[in-house]
């Protein structure tokens, strides 16, 4: 484990660059410019990140820290951050307590346990959290190794051509009922209404001797009426003719008694006259 | 594929590059994917080729003003639309409301739509009916101004799949006194 | 091509669609694409052969958590991003060390991440992360102060081209076993 561990050391990217200085590796002394420690710690992320650092720079043993020499060490650094990174430091201050309290447990004598497999390293729980810790570390970098939509493929996005087939609104009768009813509830409010049968083949065929007039500007009488109409169109028709004279849209004339009666718009008479 | 050198490759890098772009790519884009200099000719060859490639499949790839681009082809258009399924477009109400007016009330000028709904009648909402094939001009009206009348077509039956106006049904009427008050009306 | 009877028209539907989807799509989208009812087998050996058609190409079809979807090849990239000079941002370590946590023991509060990391977990890393829509709650610890409990999303294994959590690379080998077996005892 020692040799894998230095070997990811030897490669390990600088931690800093100082005065132009790649520092790949904490100088032995431990005696670093302030300047570059407040650099330095930065690579770290956190308490359990300097350990572990510390731990494989000094070759130590995870399963057997000397807890001695790691507290010492791991002092010195917490000493210099507490000058530059007030609040960094809190949680580093937490974890020298836990050292100190390690080592000093280590230190008293412990009392005899009758089982052997009860018996407790106060140790435990720091290799276990570093342990812990190292792993997710180990497994963020694999998470950062796996391909990535955005940074190593992307999302195939064949443009759609929407315009090319527009959809145009539907429309049913009870669309048309329930516009009807709205304009009638609106004018309930202004007045009283009566319900009684719409005249609506009268007006459509209001506007079908309206659209033969339009094309022809005048009309036989006869010819406004259809060849193949039964008794009620034939009657409706003739409504239709009456309406409209008297909402003044067409003309209807004849020069003398029993001459043909010609229809014209209303327009198309204005000229004449 | 480090380097690029025969057209095969290079088609297929323009294919995957033109399929991941989120906008039309110019011949300069695209010439800039590949690390070698290529002649424009080349690209357009391929590019040529490429469109070729892809006909008969549900995409295609055109050349728009911005540039090239794949593009599904809008016979397909109904299946991705059951994929999602975009509320249908709808016809506001002051749209619906002139079309029942024009519908029932037909002919009608602009001015008795107005007066019916209360509200002056927007020229867009007339156009959208028109250009739907709805509704048209059959007359003008001899008032001053001589209005437009309004009547539907037979379009607009046959979309509500109708025989005649008639196959409408009968609604309540309007008091006419109140609707109509400035049409000319009986009291002559 | 009203009405769809044969695989090859299957498979030309399916590829445009996927072609042009914006996210990727299930089964039972895909399905719903078809007028006619079509078997999940059927579909799925669809799906099947249009994956191998890709083969050799700059793209192809993939199955990921949210579904199928067509996607770059990662040897292409680097066209890509000849074309696209800007990288995606890089996550910090802090962003993904969390995201480690969430996805490996999930479901986890904020407490717990704070606990294995041995610092504080900064807002702004859990924001990015949500907001990447990688992470998101799930519910809440019924514990004082009833903190989120966090997990990994769907889009999360779909954005790292994973059908589901079990595909994930396996936990590096820190094992209990050799930790605490050998665990020297002192003074013994």
């Amino acid at each position: 484990m020692n040799i894998a561990v230095q070997r990811e050391l030897d490669t390990a990217p600088a931690l800093a660059r100082v005065l132009g200085q790649d520092w790949t590796e904490l100088p032995q002394d431990l005696y670093i410019p302030p300047d570059a420690l407040e650099v330095i710690l930065d690579a770290f992320e956190g308490p359990l990140d300097l350990l572990l650092w510390l731990i494989r720079r000094n070759n130590l043993n995870v399963l057997d820290i000397p807890m001695a020499d790691l507290t010492r060490q791991y002092i010195v650094y917490i000493e210099a951050m507490q000058v530059h990174r007030l609040e960094l430091a809190a949680e580093y201050l937490v974890m020298a307590a836990m050292l100190i309290e390690i080592k000093s447990r280590m230190l008293l004598p412990r009392p005899q346990k009758a089982e052997e497999g009860d018996e407790h390293d106060p140790r435990a729980e720091l290799v276990r959290r570093l342990l812990e810790y190292e792993q997710m570390k180990r497994a963020a970098q694999n998470l950062d190794g796996i391909s990535l939509l955005g940074r190593d493929f992307q999302i195939v996005n064949v443009y759609l051509d929407r315009l090319a087939a527009k959809r145009l609104p539907q429309v049913g009768i009870d669309d048309l009922i329930a516009a009807w009813t709205d304009i009638l509830s609106r004018a309930r409010m202004n007045s009283h209404h009566k319900v009684g049968r719409q005249d609506l083949s009268v007006r459509e065929h209001m506007s079908r001797i309206l659209k033969i007039l339009q094309g022809k500007g005048c009309a036989l009488f006869t010819e406004l009426f259809p060849a193949a109409a039964g008794r009620p169109e034939l009657v409706v028709t003739f409504l239709a003719l009456l309406e409209l004279t008297r909402e003044r849209l067409i003309d209807l004339t004849q020069t003398e008694p029993f001459a043909p009666i010609h229809a014209s718009l209303a327009a198309s008479h204005a000229d004449h006259r | 594929m480090q380097t690029i050198d025969n057209p095969e490759d290079v088609k297929k890098v323009l294919e995957t590059v033109l399929l991941s772009a989120t906008a039309p790519l110019t011949l300069g884009e695209l010439k800039r994917v590949f690390e070698t200099e290529l002649h424009n000719d080349f690209l357009r060859r391929a590019l040529d080729e490429l469109r070729q490639e892809w006909q008969g499949r549900g995409a295609e790839l055109t050349q728009v003003a911005e540039g090239w681009r794949f593009q599904t082809r809008p016979e397909f258009q109904p299946y991705i639309d059951r994929l999602n399924p975009e509320r249908p477009p709808k016809y506001s109400r002051a749209v619906m409301e002139t079309l029942a007016i024009v519908a029932y009330r037909q002919p009608v000028t602009r001015g008795d739509i107005e007066e019916i709904r209360g509200v002056t009648v927007n020229s867009q909402i007339i156009k959208t009916l028109e250009d739907r094939g709805w509704i048209e001009v059959v007359a003008h009206k001899e008032v001053p101004g001589r209005p437009a009348l309004f009547a539907t077509t037979e379009q607009f039956l046959s979309d509500l799949n109708l025989r005649a106006l008639s196959e409408l049904p009968a609604l309540p009427e309007l008091a006419k006194e109140t609707l109509f008050a400035d049409l000319p009306v009986e009291n002559k």
